[in-house]
This record gives C-alpha cells, structure tokens and sequence, in this order.
C-alpha cells in the first residue's frame, strides 16, 4: 500500500510500482481511495502482487510505504506480523493532533488506542506500537537522501528534488520485496515516455535508494513473491480506459459527457485520443480514403440533460452514440432516456455508479443504480441492462452495449462503477477479433419501391427497419408522444396498444434471443451446496475468496448476471433449487440484486452480504463474510473494511 | 419547388401565428432548393413543438426545452445536414434557458427559430419568460408577476453569431430571415413574434398592426423593419471591438418595445468559427468523414479500428 | 356522454349537467378524454347518474347528446339498445370524410362497418344504423332554436347564441332523462355565477329547449333514473380541486409548480384561492393577528427542477411545503428528491401519472410510476409512497402525505393519475375534523442547554430533532454528500454506515407505525374465494364490477393497496393464502403492482388485469374481464374501451 | 464583532481564491452585524460548494447548479431571513444557467456570489463557461472549444437590479460590494474573479495583478475599479428608457477584458419591486405573515384552515 495527500503523487508513485511489478511478470491488482478535494487530502493505493492472477485487493498490507506521516497514522494498524513501514525517519516526532487533514472522529480513535497501550501522541507512537507488534520499520530520510541524489544528478532545487519522493518510495519497496530493478527502470521509462531527463533522475533515484535500502536494512522480508519472467505481454489498465478502447473498437464515434466523478476520466481519455488508426484491412476502401484514420467526437456539454440528448440526436444521424456519467448526471438523462425508448434510438449510457444517495460519497465506491436502471425514467420503455464485472469484461461488454442498442433500438445502460473504474489490474491483452459489430435493421439507402418507408413500422418481432437522418427516401419523424407507423402523433386507442405492444415486444425478442451464457457466468465449483449470486465489480473478491475457501473445504458456485434486464429468468429460476444455501453479494444498503431476483423469480435468497460504507469488498472480508453465512448462518451480514 | 407540406391535419387554433412561421419555413426551404431529405427539423414541445409533422424533411419532435441539444447532436455526428431547430418561449427560454445559454458558445452551424407568443401555449396560457411583468393575459388569473426577460439581449451575451427577430404575419419577411439565418455559417437565433389568440389578447395580430392608432384612416404599426431604417447588423472585420460594438448597436434596439418594435437582422458576425471548424482543427477527417459517415467493421461485421499503438501505453 | 370539438363548451355543459343531476339528489360520476391540443379536436365527457353511490364510468352510453358530426361518427357505436342520441338535425348530410380531425384509421373503420351495413357515407347514415339497432334520435334544429330563442332574450348577435348551444344539448337531455328543470336552472346560476345576465339567458334557452323537445318527441326513453330528493348537501368536486382543499387544510403554504397537464389545473386553482380564511377558534390567538386570512404562495417556476428543489428550500425554512407534477416532470425531481431523502427534508410531491412514457399521451390516463416512485433517484434513501384511490380519498390522503413527512423526515410521493385528476364526483363534504396535523419533531426554538443543536443527531428511532433556518440557536448545515451529525461533510467510513442506517431506519420505523388499517383497505366480499389486489384510479371500476358481480354470484374481496412504500409486506403476505385466485388490476403493461408484491413478497399473482391504451378502466370491462379471469383463468388480460 | 468562521478543517488547495471570497463573506456579514442565525447560505456542487461549512451560519450546500432554487425558497418562504447563493462558475452559469437567466426575471431580494475561476475545480479542470476559446489551461489536454459567455451581460438581460463584479484577493472591495449586494433591495448578482492556482495557469493572481508589465518597477495591475473612473451604475429614476441606458453602459463596460477588467458594481436599479412586494401585492397579509411563520394548527392538532366557504363552488 502507498498512501499521501492527494497531489503529492500517490497515483503516479502507484502507478509506477505497481506496473514495474507487473513488468516484472506478476499479475497485480490496484485500487485506489480518495477524497472529493484536489489537493491535501489523505489518497492510497492498494496493491497486490500474486504469481497467479489476482482480482481483488485484500485488507491486510503487507508493505506501507508512506510519504506523509497522516498515512502511517491512518494505515499502520493495516500491517500485518512481518510486515514492514516504510516511512520519514524525520516525521517521527510529529504529533497527531497536529495533522489537519485527520477527521475528529479518527483522531480520537487513534489516540484512545495509543494511550490504552501506554503510549504517546506522537507518528513515532505509532510506529511503536506496529513494531510491538511484529511489524519491520523501515525509516528513510527522504530529504537527506533525495540531496544527495541531487548531487549525483546535477539538481539543486529542493521542489524538483520533492517530486522523486514518489520514486525513492517505490525503490525502497522494490529493494525490500527484492523485485528486480530492471522492471522497476522499464516501468519509469514507460511512465515518463518523452521526458527523457526525468527518466534519467528518476532511475537515478532509484538506485541511490536501492543501494541506501541495501545497506541499511536487513533483507528479511517474509512475503517476496516469486517472480516467473515471461514474454508474453498484458496489459496493465484501468475501468475507464478499458471502457474508453471499447468504445473506440465497437464504432462509437459521438460521445458526449459532462464532468462528474468517476466517469468524466473515460471521457476526458477518449478526448485525448480522438483519432486512431484504422486497420488495414485490404477489402476496407473506406479506410483507405480517410488515410486510415477514424475519429471520434467528444463533447463536453453544458450538462447531463445536454449529453443524453446530444448523444440521442447524434444516434439519430446514424452513428453510434454515448454518453457516461455517474448517480447525479444519470438522474438528469432518465427522461431523455424514456425519450430514446420511445424512438427506438440505440444509445447506450455508460454508468458509473459511486456512492449515493444525492452528493453521497463522490470518490467512493457503491452499486446503487440497479433497480433504478431498470426501472427509471416515467412510463414503460423498453431497455436493455448489463453490468461488467471486472475491467476486461468492460471492454467487450461495451461492444456488446452497442450491439445491443443497435440491435433492438433501446438505451443501454452499461454499469459499472467506481472500484472498477478507477482500479487497475493486469489483464490479457483485448483482441478485437473476438468481438463483431452487429448494426441490427440499419439501411444505409432505402429503395421507395419496397414502399413508402415507415420508421416504426409494425413487424412480427417489433423492429423496424431503420435509417438515418439524410437517407434519401427515408423520411420519417419522431415524437415523444405516442405514435403512428411514421412518426406522427398518435392518440388513437388501438394504435397505442399496438406500438406499446410492438415496443415491449423488442423486450421479450432479446429474452429470448440473448443465450443464457451471455447473460450469466458460472464461475466456481459447479457441484457445490452454495450458490453465491452476485452483479459486477464484486466479482474479483468473490472468485478470490471462493478459491481460497475451496482450498479450505467450503465449496461454492458463484453465478455472476451480466444481463440485468431482460432478467435471465428461466435460467435463475431453473438454477436456485439446485443449491442448499444461495448468497447475494452485492454493495448496496437494501440489496438490490436479491430484490430483483425475487421480483423475477418469487425466490427468496437465504443470505446477502452487502456493503455501503463506500469501499469496495476486499478479498479477506468476503471470505470472512461467505463463511460465516455458510457457517453460521447469518442472514444478513454488512462488511465495513477500508479506510 | 419542391413542396415541403405533410398530409398531416394540423391542429393549431384558427388564426394562429404559428401557420405564418410554419409557412416562412416551408418557403425558405423550397426557395432554398434543398432536397427535402436533407435537412432535419427538431422542435420542443408545446403548439410549436407541432411544427416538424407539418414539414415534409426529417422532423424530430423531442421534449420540452430540449431541442436545442438534440439539433447539435445531429447537425455534429452529420455536418452535411442542414439542421433547424424550433420551439416555443416557454421552451426555449424558459426550461431551455440553460441550453439556449450555453448554445451560443459553441456557434453550430444550425438555425434555431422560437415561437415568441408570451404564453405557454398547449398548458392553457401559462406566462411565458417573455410577458412583461403585470400584463394579464386573458389566461391568466392574476397579472404577470415576473419581468420578461429579453431574448435578444441575452442571444448576444450568450454569443450567438446571427440575431433576428420576425413577425409571425409578415411570412415574406419572415421566409427572408430564414433563408439568411440557414445561409449564415454558425448558431442563428431567430425570435419570432407570434400572436397566440387563443390565449394571449395583450399582444395580438391587431395590437403589432396597430389597429388602435388609426393615422390617416390606415392603422399604424407598431413592427417597423430595421433594414428599412439602415440598421447595419453586420460585422465586418475580425476586430472583436467592432463586434462589441455592434452587438451594443443590438442590445440597444432590443430595448425599443411597445410604441415601436423592430424586426430584421439585429447582429451578424461571420468572423467566429463555426464548432464543425473548430472540431475540424483538432480532427482533421473531421469534415470529410464526420461521425455519423465513417465505416466501422468491414464486410465480416468485424471492427476496422485498430488500437494497437494506444496499447503502447498500457503493455506490461 | 356529452361530445365535441375541444374549446367549444363541452367541458362547461358537461359540467351543468352532472351539477344539475347531482342537484336533483342523483349520485354523478364523470370522466372526461380530450387530445393534447387546444382548439377543435374531439372532446368528451361521460356521466353516470345513479339513485345509489356510483365510482366510475361505463362503456354503455345511454343517451348521447352531440353538438358536431365528430361526436355522432365517433360514439353512436356506444349507444345500447333502447338509448337515444341527440344531434343537430341540419348536420345530418355532410360526409363523415370531411370531418378533418377524424383519424385515417378512425375513418376507414367507420366507413367499412357503413359499407359492410349497406350504407352510405355521410352521419345520417351513421344515424341510420343507429336507429337500426333500436336507438332513439332526437334531432334537434340547433341554430333555429336558438334564433327563436334569441328573439325571447333579445339577442341577435350568431356567436353570442352559439355560445347556448350547449346548454340546449343539456336542458334537451334533462327533458328526455324525465329530470327537473329547476335543478338544471340551479346548476346554471351556480356556474355562471356573478354573471346574472349570462344566467338568465341560458335559464331561457333551457326553458325553451324542454319546450321544443317535450312538443317534438315521445316521452318514451327507458333509462330514466329515479330523483329521490335529498337534503344532504354534498360536493361535487374534480380530483385536483380536491388535492388542493387537503393542502390547504394540511398547512401546506408554499407550493411550486411548472406547467404540466394534468397537474397544473391543480396548481391554478391553488394560485386562484391563495388566500383564505382560518378557523375561528377562540385559542387560535395567532389567526387573530392575521385578520383570520390565511394564505399560500404558489410559485409557477422555470422547470420542474426547480419546482422540487425550491420546495425543499422553503421546507427548510420551515413551511409545509409541495409540488406537483406529471411523469416528464417527475424525471427532472428525481435528483432533488434525492437530496431531500439524504438531508431528511420533509418535501411533498403530489405526481399526477399520465400515458407514458416521454411525452406519451399527455392527455390521457396509465398507472406507469408505481415502480419508479419507490425506487427513482440513484442512490438508497427513505421515502414514502402512497396512492389515491378516489377523489375524497385524495383530500385526505394530501393531509396524510404532509403528516408522514414531517413525521419522517422524508419526501413523499402522492401518486394520483389523470382519471382521478380530471374525474368529478359526487362525494361526502370533507369534514376537516377527522384529521390532524402532525409536525414530527419540528422544534420552534432550541435551548442550548439542551446540549450543542445537530441537525442529524443519531438517535434510536433514526429521527433527529428538527428547527426551520432562521432558529436562534440552531445553526446546522446540509449536504447531499454523506455527513455528519451536524451536516458537515464526512467520508468517514465508519460515520457513512450510521448515517446510512440512521436514513434507512426511518422506513423501518414507519413500517412498524403505520397501521395496516391505514395502508391496505378491504372492500368487496371478506369471505370471498377471489382477491382483487389493485391501487390507485381503478378503485372505483373495481367495487362497482365486483358488486355487480356479487350480485351474479361471483365472489371478489378487493386489497386496495395505499401506502405502496414501505410496502405492507407482513399483512399481505397473510393474506393472500386465504384466497384462492388473486388477481393484479392496474393501468399499465407490465403490472407494476404485480411486480412489487411479487419483489416484496415472493408471491406471483395469478391473474393480471391491465390497460395501457390510455383511457381508464370502465365498470364494463373490469365486470367482463374479472369474470374472465375467474370463469376462465386467462392469466393476462389486457382490455381496450374507451374511444 | 460575531464570528462567521467554523472549526470545519478546510481543504482548498493553498493560494486558491476560494479563501478571499470565503473572507469577504464572512466579514461582510459580521459588519453588517446580522445575527448568525438570521442567515442562510446556500450554494451549489464544487471546490466554491464548500462555502457554507465554513461559515458559521445556517449553511445549505445543495446540488450542482440548483442552489439558486433552493436559495428562492427559502427565502420566499421566510423573506425575514438574509439569503445568500454562491457556487462555481460551472455551476452557475453552465448547468445552472437556466436558473441564473429565470432568477433575474424574478428581483428575489437575495445576493448570489460566483465563483468564477475559469474552470471546473473540483472534477479537475475542465473548461468552464467562462473560459475563453482557444486558451489551453494546464488542465486541459486541448484549447478550449467554447466561446465564454459574459455573464454580465446576461445577468443584465435577464433582469438582476444588482449587478457587480469582484476580485478575489481584495477582500476589502469585494467585501464593500457584498454589503451593498445584501443591503440592495433585490437579487444582486456578484461576479467575482477567483484564480484557480492548480488548473488555471492563464488568469492568475499574477496576470490580474499585471505581473507581466512592469511600469516604474511595479506591476500594473489588468483588474480596476469603476468607481475610480468615476462610473456611475446607479439609475435614479423609474423611467425604463434610464434603466436602458444604464444597461447598456454596463454591457459596454463588460466587454472590457484583458488590459484592463474593470470589478466594482456595473448596474444597480432600485426601482424595480422585489419579487416579495410583489407576492405581498397579491396577498396582503404576506409580509407579516409569510409562509415559514404561519400557524397551520390549533393546540389540539387540527387544521385551522377553513374551507367551508370556498365548498360553495363545489356544493350540490
Ligand atoms: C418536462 C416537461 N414539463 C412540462 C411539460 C408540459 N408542457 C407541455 S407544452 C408546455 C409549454 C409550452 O409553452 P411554449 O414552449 O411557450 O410553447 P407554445 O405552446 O406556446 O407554442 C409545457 C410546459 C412537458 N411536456 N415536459
Ligand atoms: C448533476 C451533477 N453533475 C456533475 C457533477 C459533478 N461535479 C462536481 S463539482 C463540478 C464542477 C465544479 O465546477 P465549478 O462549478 O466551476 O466549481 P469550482 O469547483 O470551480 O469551484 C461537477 C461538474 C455533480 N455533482 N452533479
Ligand atoms: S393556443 Fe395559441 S399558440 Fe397554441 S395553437 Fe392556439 S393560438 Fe396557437
Ligand atoms: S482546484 Fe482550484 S478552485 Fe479548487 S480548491 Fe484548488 S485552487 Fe481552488
Ligand atoms: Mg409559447
Ligand atoms: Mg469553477
């Protein structure tokens, strides 16, 4: 775990170490916390290294390595026996009260516990107490060693030198773990790509502090992990980027956003590279005249209402449209939302669920849209709903989004939400030849001897044919009212029923077209007595930690639903009585999956495990929290871990 | 000509202004020679929400106060399309006001026409943000109780690029307004005087004719033309102090009300970038292949983009 | 069934008529259909009189009375055997394709049945067939009539008479339905109150029509309702008037709105009684001060955005405070109903549904927010819905909203509907007796020894002590972010789940409090083998049909469902085992209600009952269809009155 | 003199112009000696969104873009109370803008502060609407796309009767206009100038402060005072056609940028009635009796409201 104030550059030193590991041939999982506040505010980075894949953090740290002394107060409790601090050997004497940034009520806690085992107020106090309890102390004296470095490298001013802090960190972390320094010079070369002096300073850094780790510590570091070079590549990615690449290979080519945490990284990432190559294809004549480049338009709108209604117009000039927000912008779209219903307009909506209600936690991590996505916007409209669970389903399922949207002219809203959004994890690299691109009914002509051309006309499966604004001999209107076959309003009795009918119907074609092993993923051990259910980013704890209780004799299957709406009813419904105990995991207060499945299916899920205090499951209190439902029999069971 | 009527039954109250503008635009258009499959018209909603069924283009009746959004996003993903928006007052600058705003910073190349009755015409005559404070309409139950606030002004804070104001009845007139506001390259505003004699019996057909002041046994009128009294609305260099200038010219001709109301161009500045050239400047394919015109899978339905390089940053 | 082109007068003779026979001692039901449009699309009104209590309409019309070939083309049709149809003897030729607001597919209906019968295709035709099937006709020479009339009342001016028109329709419908005219010559002094010539003139007009038919036409029309003359006064009263009387008795002083049909008739009528009298109860010293005048401040605001959160400012600032809206409106409340579930701001939103979804059918009548009231806005917050099922019930219902807000610290959603909205009824005078006013835990001063004042202090029950801005002594803060006991921000984790639970517990402790009485009501048949579950408008349709029915032998119990959330799990759960079919009744397509007890309970409903073409459910079709679902066990069935 | 300030730790970024208006604030209040719980701040969604919780008065920090409605509630509700608005520029004038234009039609006797930095602070630096095309804050990965608005201008269109500009880092003049924004009978609006020193890197304390052109060894600063050049904003009659005038010197006056940005107050109209005389207009018992202070139930818990005579419409 690395941890600072936010904009001293927790991110990039994360960023930097947990990418030289993977360089290094480990698979790493990071998650990132932080405040709603730009600069001072406590951030930290959890990172964990495995030999084999890993997708979830956990509660316990093995390594602290800390820039400021709020983070040794706030996280030294975290450390487990045989872990090690790595921290400012000058910060010791510092009191606690006199940290600003500490809330009231975790000073008090900290204070209470110092003085309960007899200690002081101070950071050294602290420490203290971890080395009492079998935690390895590894002070550094930044200042003293970034001057010297300064030396080495030709640098006198004391702010450039601060800014290698990060780098001295994540050496002295390397050096203690026993990582090899190659990767860790690799990763700084990928990271400052055409900076070119900062690469050398930094690598500089970086040996000077190995060489100071080296000389000054034993090497007894009891959690090393093994490190098994390999040639194949991963990527090493993030929620957003990965949604962000997805949207870029599916053919969005319009996205709109307004800023809101943590969606507006996507979007921002995506204004960033707005062109890109197109492959080259021999039998693409298109590509060809665009000089093999495409484009995508983002545009910041003025706000949500603006984006959803932007994206809906752009989709109705024929291209595939998004816009991405998070709990407050999403509000704002729902009646653009049941307008794009309405018109069957595909234009999917890319949902980052945080912490609600209202304002909530900005930063912080919850699941709270589901039923709200299924069920918002006034009226009856059909939609489709699928989460992601993890950061490379999230590039494929946006495809699948688009697909979707296209295919049976709906809003799609795609959740995820903030711990996969801004977490990072190693993951194989995306291969856009196992996706296709499915436009549905979409004529890019239209010839008026197949007759007059009706946009809503009525067919069997209640999809029209569609064209784009500007097809010659495809004219046809819209209207938020209800309708006739061409657009025109509609207040007809019989003409009502029978869109509303050919609308819902597009529901009820995609239930049962959209094969089950699209919607539900069976992960774990089919055969067990225990049936976890569950809906995106709890995922990777959930597999970790079945895995690890396997290994301890508690058996689990795990269904994770992909497709929310239409509801894999026959599928749950045919599955649930196959199992002794069934368990819904799921981050919210009320559990909103465990409601849906009842809602669908009458069945009643033994036990939920939920969470909402704002950070996402970690692996060990899952496990916990699994076998204690299993075990125990507990109900209802709210997990709180994270700071 | 090519004529852009629907079959639809239109439905407005007899007499209303609305069948002026709908007109002025059917005539714009044809006399514009645009093919009718070409253009695409977004309309908010209320009576003047109406209006795209009664045109034979592609006619996209959003929600209230919205069309402004929609319009862009249309006229951006297919810059080729000649795109118009309209609506009402309340529509426009009441729901709309923070679209409308915000609009004018991005200088589309798009016409946005509202249909300026002082009412909320298809709630029952509701104050709309352009009825002056203390008129009580024949709908209302007690006088207006907020001011009016001024269209045009706020369209020149905002930065819109072209200024007009119209009159419902005088359709030639009107049809002129059009055609210059779809011919100037970046966000037309075009406010439109429109009587509403279901609901609003203050400002009638008869009182901007000037039947209450009979001069010479002959009415009148209280709407004059600007471009009859040499008014010059247009910029004519890319100094902004010239621009500022006029748009003072503007402001102040948008404060004359009641004895004498202007119609006609009130500002044209053809001097900003229109948003398409501003995007074309940080994408160059932008014009030739803008979004809603570029390929993306090839014959096998598979993606034709290639985000191999971007990978560059992410291999480990 | 009084019909014609909107903005001609039926909206005002349908109302002296029901006025009239409701005067004459006859229990009146009306419902009225009319397009999203001002000026000359077609109109009608429904009424049904009745010597007993009556609730809804039926699709039977009896007698049809007409001012244009529109209504005659439109609903001869309905017309029962033995019934009659009053119609301008001078329209009689023209052809029903001239008609231009007919729809195509109304047209092409119209004439292929005439075709079909031999006929030809002007109205007289229609009125042929008519006749065929055993209706009266009563032509009447309306501009003749009223020229001769005109000489009476020294009139000659052709518009002011044909402003008569429709009180001629009324005075020939009483004459043929055997009422009496003084009620009628009542009922017009009522309505054109303050206007003595304008009521003179139609009292005329009224005496001269029962002349001319009583000289024309047999005396012979079967449906004749008996008069019992009563001295019990009662109200005949719309839906939204009767929203708006419960405000101003609840104590509600500030009320926003933006214009929406149907809501804002009742804001209108509001703006229209702002001021009004207060109780002379000689303990009230206050009303004294005020010159006994109470008032309300009804403000028309730029959005419904800002409707609801205006509203939640002036709550804060202490006053009962409300807002009312229709589906699109509610779209844009779902943020700022949020943020007064997060803050605990007692906020009142009085939700008028209407045909969805987006603009839908603006006009016309759906159930489509049952769902999305409980579970709209992103994020988990407490709140209360509740229904009405009538328009008395909808006065006191107001009342209660009020009272569970304040008690709660909650916004709640008062769902009504269009039918209920724009219906009139003969009702029982509200008697403000029978309720109360209950303002939680509204402190109107804080005493600082009572401790430091926090707006959200934990307590057992979840509700904290409440003062409006401006208390001396009571300072606090609100956030829509996640905070502490005085409102500050706080991302503590541990601060976040007592907040949280603090909110949630609310509902909890609502759940427990309110009695089952108050939250289900049974009507019908207690012993019944069938359980009718609805909410909401159908109330009416279903008690009519199910007496009716019990009176065939079949048995109905009827679960009126009013407090919707918290959801009266526990009573429902028990009852249903105790019946053999159960059946869902609801105005939508996917049977929302079926849904949420299906999600609340685990039980699947039987049989759905639903309708989505727009227009309410008469007494017919419900009679029809629950004996469907009875006798013949169809699961769904979906019906179709109503033109 | 009472304290505005709280014990809540503030979390700005160092050198942020949030703390000068933060300041301003607070002292204003405290010379105007209006009882801390007489107060109520509202204000919207970023780093400007935090205001209230230092402020040690009844501190509502709503949603972003909304705090005008609820700051009109309120006080309409309780028009005893002084009612202040403040927020981000974002905020205000980019999702808020629809509110900002219908609050002007409204003269609510209020003072809304924005905070206008150029950017939106708390997501990171995205373009606010007040940035100007073509500048490339450090913040931003291209130049910006959008025109500013000028929401002066706007402000005057839309009808605020107070309507002046600040600077952030001086606190003793912004401090003076607060003071006449809250003493002004009205809704004042207040502009003020606030560097954002983490994502703004164009206008900075230093290019205000015009630490690029030195002039005898000091720095010429861009910002000054209208009241130095003797500008007048004041209209001193009811005569519309002087409330016009006025308008439009303070539109020309905010078209003044760059070399030299005039802050001080632009236009004040003491002659058009607040939106509370108005409503008092309608219901003469309002002032005493508004809304928040009225009794709505006897000692026993019954409504005290009778309607009894309004039933005489409805009875049969
Ligand atoms: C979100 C939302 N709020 C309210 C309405 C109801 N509504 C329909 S038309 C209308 C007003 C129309 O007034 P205006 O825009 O001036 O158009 P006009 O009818 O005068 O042409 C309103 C408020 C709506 N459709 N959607
Ligand atoms: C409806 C909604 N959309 C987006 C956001 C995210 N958001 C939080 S702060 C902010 C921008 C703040 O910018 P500005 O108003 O200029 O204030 P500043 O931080 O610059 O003071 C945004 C967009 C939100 N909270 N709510
Ligand atoms: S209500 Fe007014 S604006 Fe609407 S159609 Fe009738 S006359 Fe025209
Ligand atoms: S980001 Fe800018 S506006 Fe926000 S606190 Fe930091 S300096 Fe101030
Ligand atoms: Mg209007
Ligand atoms: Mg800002």
């Amino acid at each position: 775990m690395i941890g600072g104030a936010q904009g001293t550059g927790v991110d990039s030193s994360a960023n930097i170490f947990a990418r030289a590991a993977a360089m290094a041939g480990l698979y790493v999982f990071g998650k990132r916390e932080y405040y709603s506040n730009i600069k001072g505010e406590h951030s930290y980075f959890s990172v964990v290294l495995s030999e084999s894949p890993v997708h979830s953090h956990m509660d316990e740290v093995h390594l602290l390595a800390t820039f400021d002394s709020e983070t040794v107060v706030r996280h030294a409790w975290e450390v487990v026996r045989g872990g090690g601090i790595i921290y400012d050997s000058m910060a010791v004497g510092e009191k606690i009260s006199k940290i600003p940034t500490l809330e009231k009520i975790v000073l008090e806690r900290v204070l209470s516990r110092l003085s309960r085992e007899g200690l002081g107020d101070t950071v050294g106090d602290v420490l203290e107490l971890a080395k009492r309890s079998g935690v390895a102390l590894y002070p550094i004296p930044y200042m003293e060693l970034l001057k010297k470095i300064g030396e080495v490298i030709g640098e006198k001013q004391l702010s450039a030198l601060s800014r290698m802090t990060n780098v001295v960190a994540v050496a002295a972390s390397f050096t203690i773990l026993g990582l090899p320094m190659s990767a860790l010079e690799k990763a700084i070369a990928q990271v400052f790509r055409a900076k070119a002096r900062v690469v050398k300073s930094n690598v500089e850094a970086a040996n000077a502090t190995r060489e100071y780790v080296s000389r000054n510590f034993l090497d007894t570091f009891p959690f090393k992990p093994t490190v098994r070079p390999t040639s194949r590549q991963r990527l090493f990615i993030s929620g957003t980027s990965s949604v962000a690449l997805g949207k870029i290979v599916a053919g969005c080519r319009f996205q709109t956003y307004y800023p809101i945490t943590p969606a507006s990284d996507e979007s921002v990432y995506l204004e960033d590279h707005d062109t890109f190559n197109l492959a080259d294809h021999p039998h693409i004549e298109e590509a060809k005249e665009l000089d093999g480049k495409g484009s995508i338009v983002v545009v910041q709108s003025e706000d949500e209402i603006a984006a959803i209604n932007m994206a809906s117009g752009a989709a109705l000039a024929g291209v595939r449209a998004a816009t991405a927000t998070s709990g407050p912008g999403f509000d704002l779209m729902v009646e653009g939302m049941g307008f794009a219903g309405m018109n069957e307009i595909p234009v999917v909506i890319t949902l980052y669920q945080r912490g609600g209600p209202s304002t909530g936690l900005p930063t912080r991590h919850e699941q709270g849209e589901l039923i709200y996505s299924i069920f918002g916007g006034h009226g009856e409209f059909p939609r489709i709903v699928i989460a992601s669970g993890d950061i490379e389903e999230a590039f494929y399922d946006t495809i699948k989004a688009f697909n979707y949207a296209e295919r049976y002219q709906v809003p799609v809203v795609h959740l995820l939400d903030k711990a996969l959004a801004n977490s990072t994890m190693t993951v194989e690299i995306f291969d856009s030849n196992r996706v296709n691109i499915d436009r549905g009914l979409l004529h890019t002509t239209w010839d008026p001897s197949k007759g007059e051309y009706k946009r809503f006309a009525f067919t069997q499966d209640g999809i029209s044919p569609r064209v784009a604004l500007g097809t010659p001999n495809g004219i046809f209107w819209n209207t938020g009212d209800e309708h006739d076959e061409y657009g025109h309003i509609s207040e007809d009795p019989t003409i009502r029923d029978k869109m509303m009918e050919k609308r819902m119907r597009k529901i009820e074609v995609a239930d049962a077209e959209i094969p089950d092993s699209e919607r539900v993923i069976l992960h774990g051990n089919p055969d067990a007595p225990n049936l976890v259910l569950s809906w995106g980013s709890p995922k990777g704890a959930i597999i970790d930690a079945i895995d690890y209780l396997e290994s301890q004799g508690l058996h689990f299957a795990f269904a994770q639903i992909k497709v929310l709406h239409p509801f894999p009813t026959r599928f749950i419904q045919s599955l649930l009585p196959s199992y002794k105990k069934t368990i819904c995991v799921e981050q919210n207060y009320t559990g909103q999956l465990m409601t849906l499945i009842r809602a669908r299916t009458g069945h009643l899920v033994d036990h939920l495990i939920c969470k909402y205090n704002g950070r996402p499951f970690s692996f060990s209190e899952l496990r916990n929290a699994l076998e204690e439902a299993v075990l125990k029999g507990t109900p209802r069971i709210v997990t709180h871990a994270g700071a | 000509m090519v004529s852009f009527r629907t079959a639809v039954h239109n439905d407005w109250c007899p007499g209303c202004g609305d069948f002026g503008i709908l007109s002025s635009i059917q005539m714009a258009l044809a006399e514009l020679q645009i093919e009718p499959s070409r253009v695409a018209i977004f309309s908010g909603i209320g009576c003047s929400g109406k209006t795209p069924h009664y045109i034979n283009t592609y006619g996209i009746h959003t929600l209230h106060g919205r069309s402004l959004p929609f319009a862009i996003g249309a006229k951006l993903a297919n810059p080729t399309l000649t795109v118009l928006a309209v609506g009402g007052d309340g529509d426009g600058l009441g729901i709309g006001a923070g679209h409308f705003v915000n609009t004018g910073r991005r200088n589309v190349d798009f016409t946005y026409i509202v249909f300026d009755n002082g009412v909320y015409g298809l709630t029952k005559g509701q104050a709309s943000p352009t009825l002056a404070r203390d008129l009580k309409t024949k709908s209302l139950p007690r006088p207006n109780i907020n001011d009016a606030i001024n269209p045009i002004a706020i369209a020149v804070a905002a930065g819109y690029t072209f200024i007009a104001r119209g009159y419902a009845y005088d359709t030639r007139h009107l049809k002129e307004l059009i055609k210059k506001g779809i011919q100037h390259k970046g966000s037309a505003f075009i406010d439109v005087l429109q009587p509403c004699p279901t609901y609003n019996d203050i400002t009638t057909k008869e009182w901007f004719g000037g039947e209450d002041r009979i001069v010479d046994g002959k009415p009148l009128p209280r709407v004059y033309k600007l471009e009859d009294e040499g008014y010059d609305p247009l910029v004519k260099s890319a100094d902004p102090d010239e621009a500022s200038r006029k748009k003072l010219e503007a402001i102040a001709k948008s404060f004359e009300w009641g004895e004498r109301i202007p119609i006609g161009v009130f500002y044209q500045n053809p001097f900003i970038p229109s948003y398409e050239e501003r995007i074309a400047a940080r994408i160059p394919s932008y014009t030739r292949s803008p979004p809603a015109l570029q390929p993306i899978a090839d014959k096998n339905n598979r993606p034709i983009a290639s985000i191999d390089d971007i990978f560059e940053e992410f291999l480990v």
